[in-house]
Protein backbone atom coordinates (compact mmCIF):
# COMPACT_ATOMS: atom_id res chain seq x y z
CA UNK A 1 0.00 0.00 0.00
CA UNK A 2 1.35 3.31 -1.03
CA UNK A 3 2.68 5.76 2.04
CA UNK A 4 1.17 8.82 1.79
CA UNK A 5 2.55 10.64 4.59
CA UNK A 6 5.87 13.21 4.53
CA UNK A 7 7.65 14.34 7.66
CA UNK A 8 7.52 17.92 7.30
CA UNK A 9 7.50 19.93 4.52
CA UNK A 10 6.95 19.03 0.84
CA UNK A 11 9.86 20.30 -1.17
CA UNK A 12 9.32 21.49 -5.18
CA UNK A 13 12.47 19.33 -5.62
CA UNK A 14 10.19 16.40 -4.62
CA UNK A 15 7.60 17.18 -7.11
CA UNK A 16 9.79 17.65 -10.16
CA UNK A 17 11.50 13.90 -8.68
CA UNK A 18 7.49 12.52 -9.21
CA UNK A 19 7.05 14.33 -12.36
CA UNK A 20 10.08 13.28 -13.98
CA UNK A 21 9.62 9.42 -12.77
CA UNK A 22 6.29 9.71 -15.14
CA UNK A 23 7.86 12.17 -17.94
CA UNK A 24 9.21 8.76 -19.94
CA UNK A 25 5.39 7.46 -20.36
CA UNK A 26 4.67 8.41 -23.60
CA UNK A 27 1.16 7.19 -23.10
CA UNK A 28 0.49 10.50 -20.58
CA UNK A 29 -1.09 13.85 -22.26
CA UNK A 30 -1.62 15.48 -19.10
CA UNK A 31 -0.82 16.02 -15.36
CA UNK A 32 -2.83 18.06 -13.03
CA UNK A 33 -1.28 18.91 -9.62
CA UNK A 34 -2.38 19.75 -6.74
CA UNK A 35 -0.32 22.26 -4.58
CA UNK A 36 -1.33 23.09 -0.69
CA UNK A 37 0.79 25.50 0.84
CA UNK A 38 0.55 27.02 4.59
CA UNK A 39 -1.03 30.06 4.87
CA UNK A 40 0.24 32.71 7.15
CA UNK A 41 -3.28 33.83 8.05
CA UNK A 42 -4.30 36.41 10.86
CA UNK A 43 -7.12 34.98 13.50
CA UNK A 44 -7.74 37.11 15.75
CA UNK A 45 -4.88 39.30 15.55
CA UNK A 46 -2.75 36.41 15.59
CA UNK A 47 -0.73 35.20 12.87
CA UNK A 48 -0.43 31.60 11.99
CA UNK A 49 3.49 31.10 11.53
CA UNK A 50 3.12 26.74 11.08
CA UNK A 51 0.67 24.01 11.16
CA UNK A 52 1.39 20.73 12.83
CA UNK A 53 -0.29 17.90 11.71
CA UNK A 54 -1.54 14.43 12.88
CA UNK A 55 -3.13 11.75 11.42
CA UNK A 56 -4.68 8.16 12.11
CA UNK A 57 -1.78 7.05 10.18
CA UNK A 58 -3.20 2.97 9.20
CA UNK A 59 -6.71 4.45 8.43
CA UNK A 60 -5.74 7.03 6.50
CA UNK A 61 -3.56 4.93 4.37
CA UNK A 62 -6.53 2.42 4.02
CA UNK A 63 -8.76 5.20 3.06
CA UNK A 64 -6.49 6.61 0.09
CA UNK A 65 -6.50 3.04 -1.28
CA UNK A 66 -10.06 2.91 -1.52
CA UNK A 67 -9.81 6.75 -3.15
CA UNK A 68 -7.37 5.16 -5.47
CA UNK A 69 -9.81 2.60 -6.67
CA UNK A 70 -12.70 4.78 -6.89
CA UNK A 71 -10.78 7.16 -8.60
CA UNK A 72 -9.12 4.46 -10.97
CA UNK A 73 -12.92 2.84 -11.71
CA UNK A 74 -14.27 6.36 -12.32
CA UNK A 75 -12.07 7.83 -14.58
CA UNK A 76 -9.05 6.72 -17.89
CA UNK A 77 -6.29 7.47 -15.36
CA UNK A 78 -2.55 6.43 -16.03
CA UNK A 79 -1.31 7.69 -12.09
CA UNK A 80 -2.52 8.56 -9.09
CA UNK A 81 0.62 10.22 -6.10
CA UNK A 82 -0.79 11.50 -2.96
CA UNK A 83 1.73 13.44 -0.34
CA UNK A 84 1.07 15.07 2.66
CA UNK A 85 2.94 15.98 5.58
CA UNK A 86 3.28 14.53 8.83
CA UNK A 87 4.14 17.35 12.28
CA UNK A 88 5.61 20.61 11.55
CA UNK A 89 4.90 22.89 8.69
CA UNK A 90 5.88 26.75 8.24
CA UNK A 91 3.88 29.13 6.66
CA UNK A 92 5.55 29.41 2.88
CA UNK A 93 6.03 25.88 2.67
CA UNK A 94 3.78 23.24 0.96
CA UNK A 95 1.48 20.13 3.01
CA UNK A 96 0.19 19.18 0.28
CA UNK A 97 0.96 17.35 -3.15
CA UNK A 98 -1.79 15.55 -5.63
CA UNK A 99 -0.49 14.69 -9.36
CA UNK A 100 -2.76 12.76 -11.19
CA UNK A 101 -1.62 11.72 -14.94
CA UNK A 102 -3.85 10.69 -17.58
CA UNK A 103 -3.73 10.55 -21.23
CA UNK A 104 -6.44 13.70 -21.63
CA UNK A 105 -7.08 16.63 -19.99
CA UNK A 106 -10.59 16.73 -18.79
CA UNK A 107 -10.12 13.19 -16.71
CA UNK A 108 -6.90 14.74 -15.26
CA UNK A 109 -8.60 17.88 -14.42
CA UNK A 110 -11.62 16.23 -12.70
CA UNK A 111 -10.01 13.35 -11.32
CA UNK A 112 -7.69 15.77 -8.67
CA UNK A 113 -10.25 17.79 -8.29
CA UNK A 114 -11.67 14.95 -6.82
CA UNK A 115 -9.04 13.41 -5.46
CA UNK A 116 -8.31 16.68 -2.96
CA UNK A 117 -11.53 16.95 -2.28
CA UNK A 118 -11.61 13.52 -1.31
CA UNK A 119 -8.33 13.80 1.08
CA UNK A 120 -9.65 17.16 2.58
CA UNK A 121 -13.20 15.84 3.73
CA UNK A 122 -12.06 11.78 4.16
CA UNK A 123 -8.72 11.32 5.51
CA UNK A 124 -8.23 11.01 9.16
CA UNK A 125 -5.69 14.17 9.54
CA UNK A 126 -5.56 16.98 11.58
CA UNK A 127 -4.03 20.34 11.56
CA UNK A 128 -3.21 22.55 14.73
CA UNK A 129 -2.82 26.06 13.18
CA UNK A 130 0.30 27.55 15.48
CA UNK A 131 0.33 31.27 16.08
CA UNK A 132 3.31 33.04 16.04
CA UNK A 133 3.06 34.89 19.83
CA UNK A 134 1.89 31.85 21.54
CA UNK A 135 -0.99 29.12 21.37
CA UNK A 136 -2.76 27.39 18.65
CA UNK A 137 -6.23 26.57 17.05
CA UNK A 138 -7.50 23.62 15.91
CA UNK A 139 -8.02 24.29 11.92
CA UNK A 140 -11.26 23.63 10.09
CA UNK A 141 -12.00 22.38 6.50
CA UNK A 142 -15.20 23.91 5.29
CA UNK B 1 -11.14 -8.21 27.58
CA UNK B 2 -8.82 -5.17 26.23
CA UNK B 3 -9.89 -2.42 24.07
CA UNK B 4 -7.09 0.51 22.92
CA UNK B 5 -8.68 3.70 22.11
CA UNK B 6 -6.96 6.39 20.68
CA UNK B 7 -7.67 9.61 20.18
CA UNK B 8 -6.87 12.60 17.83
CA UNK B 9 -6.74 16.44 16.85
CA UNK B 10 -8.82 18.57 19.40
CA UNK B 11 -10.64 15.72 21.42
CA UNK B 12 -6.30 14.98 22.84
CA UNK B 13 -6.76 18.66 24.29
CA UNK B 14 -9.96 16.90 26.95
CA UNK B 15 -7.97 13.48 27.34
CA UNK B 16 -4.25 14.92 27.66
CA UNK B 17 -2.91 11.45 26.15
CA UNK B 18 -3.19 9.66 22.77
CA UNK B 19 -4.21 6.41 23.29
CA UNK B 20 -5.59 4.70 26.72
CA UNK B 21 -6.98 0.91 27.20
CA UNK B 22 -9.91 -0.18 28.40
CA UNK B 23 -10.60 -3.19 29.89
CA UNK B 24 -14.46 -4.79 30.18
CA UNK B 25 -16.11 -2.76 27.54
CA UNK B 26 -19.31 -4.90 25.98
CA UNK B 27 -19.98 -2.30 22.95
CA UNK B 28 -19.66 1.06 21.69
CA UNK B 29 -22.31 2.23 23.31
CA UNK B 30 -20.75 1.69 26.64
CA UNK B 31 -17.37 2.96 25.77
CA UNK B 32 -18.85 6.06 25.19
CA UNK B 33 -20.65 6.35 28.58
CA UNK B 34 -17.21 5.49 30.17
CA UNK B 35 -15.24 7.82 28.46
CA UNK B 36 -17.82 10.75 28.71
CA UNK B 37 -17.96 9.97 33.02
CA UNK B 38 -14.04 9.70 32.71
CA UNK B 39 -13.96 12.97 30.25
CA UNK B 40 -17.22 15.44 30.75
CA UNK B 41 -15.72 17.89 28.32
CA UNK B 42 -16.46 15.31 25.55
CA UNK B 43 -19.68 15.72 25.15
CA UNK B 44 -19.83 19.21 23.94
CA UNK B 45 -17.14 18.31 21.15
CA UNK B 46 -18.21 16.43 17.82
CA UNK B 47 -16.80 13.57 16.48
CA UNK B 48 -17.02 9.52 15.10
CA UNK B 49 -16.34 6.72 16.61
CA UNK B 50 -14.39 3.72 14.45
CA UNK B 51 -14.07 0.38 15.32
CA UNK B 52 -10.80 -0.89 13.38
CA UNK B 53 -10.40 1.57 11.74
CA UNK B 54 -14.23 1.48 9.73
CA UNK B 55 -16.92 4.64 11.07
CA UNK B 56 -19.37 2.47 13.11
CA UNK B 57 -23.01 4.87 13.29
CA UNK B 58 -24.76 2.09 15.36
CA UNK B 59 -23.67 0.58 18.63
CA UNK B 60 -21.27 -2.40 17.96
CA UNK B 61 -19.96 -5.54 19.91
CA UNK B 62 -16.35 -4.81 20.90
CA UNK B 63 -13.83 -8.02 20.99
CA UNK B 64 -10.47 -8.46 22.90
CA UNK B 65 -7.83 -6.63 21.11
CA UNK B 66 -10.26 -4.55 19.11
CA UNK B 67 -8.69 -1.04 18.02
CA UNK B 68 -12.07 2.19 18.94
CA UNK B 69 -10.77 5.94 18.33
CA UNK B 70 -12.23 8.79 18.75
CA UNK B 71 -12.09 11.40 15.45
CA UNK B 72 -12.82 15.10 15.31
CA UNK B 73 -13.87 16.63 12.32
CA UNK B 74 -10.97 16.08 9.62
CA UNK B 75 -8.63 19.15 8.53
CA UNK B 76 -6.05 17.63 6.43
CA UNK B 77 -4.38 19.34 3.41
CA UNK C 1 4.72 41.63 -21.49
CA UNK C 2 5.61 38.30 -19.95
CA UNK C 3 7.67 35.56 -22.18
CA UNK C 4 5.41 32.52 -22.54
CA UNK C 5 7.70 30.69 -25.13
CA UNK C 6 10.50 28.34 -24.72
CA UNK C 7 12.54 26.64 -27.34
CA UNK C 8 12.10 22.98 -27.23
CA UNK C 9 10.57 20.74 -23.88
CA UNK C 10 10.00 22.40 -20.63
CA UNK C 11 12.36 20.16 -17.92
CA UNK C 12 10.73 19.18 -14.69
CA UNK C 13 13.38 21.30 -13.19
CA UNK C 14 12.21 24.68 -14.68
CA UNK C 15 8.79 23.57 -13.34
CA UNK C 16 10.22 23.34 -10.14
CA UNK C 17 11.98 26.37 -9.92
CA UNK C 18 8.92 27.91 -10.64
CA UNK C 19 6.93 26.45 -7.44
CA UNK C 20 10.16 27.75 -5.43
CA UNK C 21 10.21 30.71 -6.44
CA UNK C 22 6.45 31.44 -5.19
CA UNK C 23 6.92 29.45 -1.81
CA UNK C 24 8.01 32.31 0.23
CA UNK C 25 4.95 34.02 -0.36
CA UNK C 26 2.62 33.28 2.70
CA UNK C 27 -0.38 34.64 1.07
CA UNK C 28 -0.63 31.73 -1.38
CA UNK C 29 -2.56 28.67 0.06
CA UNK C 30 -2.72 26.97 -3.24
CA UNK C 31 -1.22 26.12 -6.59
CA UNK C 32 -2.95 24.35 -9.61
CA UNK C 33 -0.40 23.32 -11.87
CA UNK C 34 -1.17 21.92 -15.63
CA UNK C 35 1.25 20.09 -17.62
CA UNK C 36 0.85 18.72 -21.10
CA UNK C 37 2.87 16.25 -22.38
CA UNK C 38 3.37 14.49 -25.98
CA UNK C 39 2.00 11.29 -26.10
CA UNK C 40 3.40 8.69 -28.96
CA UNK C 41 -0.57 8.35 -30.34
CA UNK C 42 -0.41 5.95 -33.03
CA UNK C 43 -2.46 7.35 -36.04
CA UNK C 44 -3.33 5.21 -39.05
CA UNK C 45 0.02 3.18 -37.92
CA UNK C 46 1.80 5.52 -37.73
CA UNK C 47 3.88 6.56 -34.43
CA UNK C 48 4.09 10.05 -32.90
CA UNK C 49 7.49 10.45 -32.07
CA UNK C 50 7.87 14.33 -31.89
CA UNK C 51 5.52 18.17 -32.18
CA UNK C 52 7.13 20.85 -34.00
CA UNK C 53 5.50 23.61 -32.34
CA UNK C 54 5.17 27.53 -34.10
CA UNK C 55 3.60 30.00 -33.31
CA UNK C 56 2.58 33.66 -34.43
CA UNK C 57 4.86 35.06 -31.61
CA UNK C 58 3.66 39.00 -31.09
CA UNK C 59 -0.15 37.75 -31.64
CA UNK C 60 -0.01 35.00 -29.05
CA UNK C 61 1.70 36.96 -26.15
CA UNK C 62 -0.95 39.36 -27.14
CA UNK C 63 -3.45 37.76 -26.41
CA UNK C 64 -1.86 35.75 -23.64
CA UNK C 65 -1.63 38.87 -21.91
CA UNK C 66 -5.34 39.67 -22.54
CA UNK C 67 -6.36 36.15 -21.19
CA UNK C 68 -4.18 37.06 -17.44
CA UNK C 69 -6.61 40.51 -17.50
CA UNK C 70 -9.49 38.51 -17.81
CA UNK C 71 -8.91 35.38 -15.52
CA UNK C 72 -7.29 38.30 -12.80
CA UNK C 73 -10.56 40.38 -13.20
CA UNK C 74 -12.64 37.25 -12.98
CA UNK C 75 -10.96 35.19 -10.11
CA UNK C 76 -8.87 36.05 -6.91
CA UNK C 77 -5.78 35.21 -8.58
CA UNK C 78 -2.06 35.82 -6.60
CA UNK C 79 -0.03 34.84 -9.56
CA UNK C 80 -0.19 32.91 -13.62
CA UNK C 81 2.12 31.10 -15.00
CA UNK C 82 1.95 30.00 -18.85
CA UNK C 83 4.94 28.40 -20.63
CA UNK C 84 4.65 26.65 -24.09
CA UNK C 85 6.98 25.24 -26.19
CA UNK C 86 8.52 26.59 -29.10
CA UNK C 87 10.45 24.03 -31.65
CA UNK C 88 10.40 20.13 -31.30
CA UNK C 89 9.51 18.65 -28.41
CA UNK C 90 9.53 14.78 -28.55
CA UNK C 91 7.06 12.11 -26.98
CA UNK C 92 6.98 11.55 -23.39
CA UNK C 93 8.38 14.99 -22.97
CA UNK C 94 6.95 18.46 -21.75
CA UNK C 95 4.79 21.19 -23.81
CA UNK C 96 2.96 23.30 -21.81
CA UNK C 97 3.09 24.30 -17.92
CA UNK C 98 0.47 26.54 -16.28
CA UNK C 99 0.28 27.12 -12.81
CA UNK C 100 -2.02 29.26 -11.16
CA UNK C 101 -1.67 30.40 -7.63
CA UNK C 102 -4.37 31.57 -5.18
CA UNK C 103 -5.11 32.13 -1.52
CA UNK C 104 -7.67 29.44 -2.26
CA UNK C 105 -8.02 26.13 -3.68
CA UNK C 106 -11.20 26.30 -5.85
CA UNK C 107 -10.38 29.92 -7.22
CA UNK C 108 -6.80 27.94 -8.39
CA UNK C 109 -8.71 24.81 -9.99
CA UNK C 110 -11.54 26.80 -11.82
CA UNK C 111 -8.97 29.58 -12.98
CA UNK C 112 -6.08 27.00 -14.29
CA UNK C 113 -8.57 25.07 -15.83
CA UNK C 114 -10.39 28.29 -17.44
CA UNK C 115 -6.63 29.44 -18.47
CA UNK C 116 -5.41 25.92 -20.39
CA UNK C 117 -8.92 26.08 -22.33
CA UNK C 118 -8.11 29.55 -23.65
CA UNK C 119 -4.91 29.25 -24.29
CA UNK C 120 -5.30 25.87 -26.16
CA UNK C 121 -8.17 27.97 -28.32
CA UNK C 122 -7.31 31.24 -28.54
CA UNK C 123 -3.36 31.13 -28.58
CA UNK C 124 -2.10 31.31 -32.44
CA UNK C 125 -0.07 28.25 -32.18
CA UNK C 126 0.39 25.05 -34.15
CA UNK C 127 1.15 21.78 -33.79
CA UNK C 128 2.92 19.37 -36.82
CA UNK C 129 2.93 15.53 -35.51
CA UNK C 130 5.89 14.13 -36.60
CA UNK C 131 5.63 10.50 -37.34
CA UNK C 132 8.59 8.29 -36.23
CA UNK C 133 8.88 6.24 -40.14
CA UNK C 134 8.39 9.41 -42.04
CA UNK C 135 5.91 11.86 -42.60
CA UNK C 136 3.16 14.25 -40.37
CA UNK C 137 0.12 15.58 -40.03
CA UNK C 138 -1.14 18.95 -38.16
CA UNK C 139 -2.58 18.62 -34.97
CA UNK C 140 -6.15 19.19 -34.42
CA UNK C 141 -7.42 20.24 -30.79
CA UNK C 142 -11.31 19.26 -29.91
CA UNK D 1 1.81 50.23 -50.64
CA UNK D 2 3.16 47.22 -48.93
CA UNK D 3 1.30 44.55 -46.98
CA UNK D 4 3.04 41.84 -45.27
CA UNK D 5 1.57 38.88 -45.59
CA UNK D 6 2.35 35.60 -42.86
CA UNK D 7 1.42 32.52 -42.99
CA UNK D 8 1.19 29.78 -40.72
CA UNK D 9 0.43 26.14 -39.65
CA UNK D 10 -0.45 24.34 -42.91
CA UNK D 11 -1.54 26.61 -45.29
CA UNK D 12 2.80 27.29 -45.44
CA UNK D 13 2.47 23.53 -47.39
CA UNK D 14 0.30 25.38 -49.61
CA UNK D 15 2.63 28.26 -49.64
CA UNK D 16 5.53 26.89 -49.41
CA UNK D 17 6.81 30.23 -47.82
CA UNK D 18 5.84 31.76 -44.15
CA UNK D 19 5.60 35.10 -45.33
CA UNK D 20 5.54 37.39 -48.15
CA UNK D 21 4.47 41.21 -49.21
CA UNK D 22 1.82 42.21 -51.77
CA UNK D 23 2.03 45.63 -53.09
CA UNK D 24 -1.46 48.05 -54.47
CA UNK D 25 -4.12 46.11 -52.25
CA UNK D 26 -7.12 47.88 -50.80
CA UNK D 27 -8.59 46.01 -48.61
CA UNK D 28 -8.63 42.05 -47.16
CA UNK D 29 -11.50 41.49 -49.55
CA UNK D 30 -9.10 42.12 -52.65
CA UNK D 31 -6.18 40.13 -50.57
CA UNK D 32 -7.89 37.37 -50.71
CA UNK D 33 -8.90 37.34 -54.28
CA UNK D 34 -5.15 37.65 -54.82
CA UNK D 35 -3.94 34.68 -52.58
CA UNK D 36 -7.04 32.66 -53.97
CA UNK D 37 -5.31 32.82 -57.39
CA UNK D 38 -1.96 32.59 -56.41
CA UNK D 39 -2.78 29.85 -54.25
CA UNK D 40 -5.99 28.30 -55.33
CA UNK D 41 -5.69 25.35 -52.54
CA UNK D 42 -6.42 27.94 -50.01
CA UNK D 43 -9.88 27.61 -51.26
CA UNK D 44 -9.76 24.14 -49.61
CA UNK D 45 -8.71 25.58 -45.91
CA UNK D 46 -10.50 26.97 -43.08
CA UNK D 47 -8.84 29.74 -41.78
CA UNK D 48 -8.84 33.47 -40.13
CA UNK D 49 -7.29 36.54 -41.44
CA UNK D 50 -5.56 39.10 -39.02
CA UNK D 51 -5.24 42.83 -39.16
CA UNK D 52 -1.87 43.83 -37.32
CA UNK D 53 -3.06 40.75 -35.08
CA UNK D 54 -6.45 41.04 -34.52
CA UNK D 55 -8.81 38.80 -35.96
CA UNK D 56 -11.42 40.32 -38.69
CA UNK D 57 -14.80 39.16 -39.54
CA UNK D 58 -15.73 41.65 -42.70
CA UNK D 59 -13.80 43.38 -45.04
CA UNK D 60 -11.07 45.90 -43.58
CA UNK D 61 -9.04 48.80 -45.52
CA UNK D 62 -5.35 47.90 -45.57
CA UNK D 63 -2.79 51.13 -44.91
CA UNK D 64 1.10 51.11 -45.34
CA UNK D 65 3.07 48.52 -43.89
CA UNK D 66 0.17 46.79 -42.09
CA UNK D 67 0.56 43.14 -41.44
CA UNK D 68 -1.72 40.85 -42.34
CA UNK D 69 -2.27 37.29 -41.35
CA UNK D 70 -3.56 33.73 -42.53
CA UNK D 71 -4.25 31.63 -39.59
CA UNK D 72 -5.78 28.10 -40.03
CA UNK D 73 -7.18 26.32 -36.70
CA UNK D 74 -4.96 26.68 -33.63
CA UNK D 75 -3.68 23.49 -31.98
CA UNK D 76 -1.15 24.62 -29.25
CA UNK D 77 -0.88 22.69 -26.13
Amino acid sequence: MQQIFCEGAISPVFIAEVIQKYSSDPTIGAYNIFIGQIRADTINQQIVSSIEYTAYKEMAIEKMHAIRSDIFTKYPMIEIEVHHSIGDVAAGEICLFVLVASAHRKAAMEACNEVVERVKSELPIWGKECFAEEGYQWKKNH
Amino acid sequence: MNVSVLFFGQITDITHCSHTVLTDIADTDQLDERLHAAYPMLKQIKYVVTVDRKIIRENVVLLDNTEVALLPPFSGG
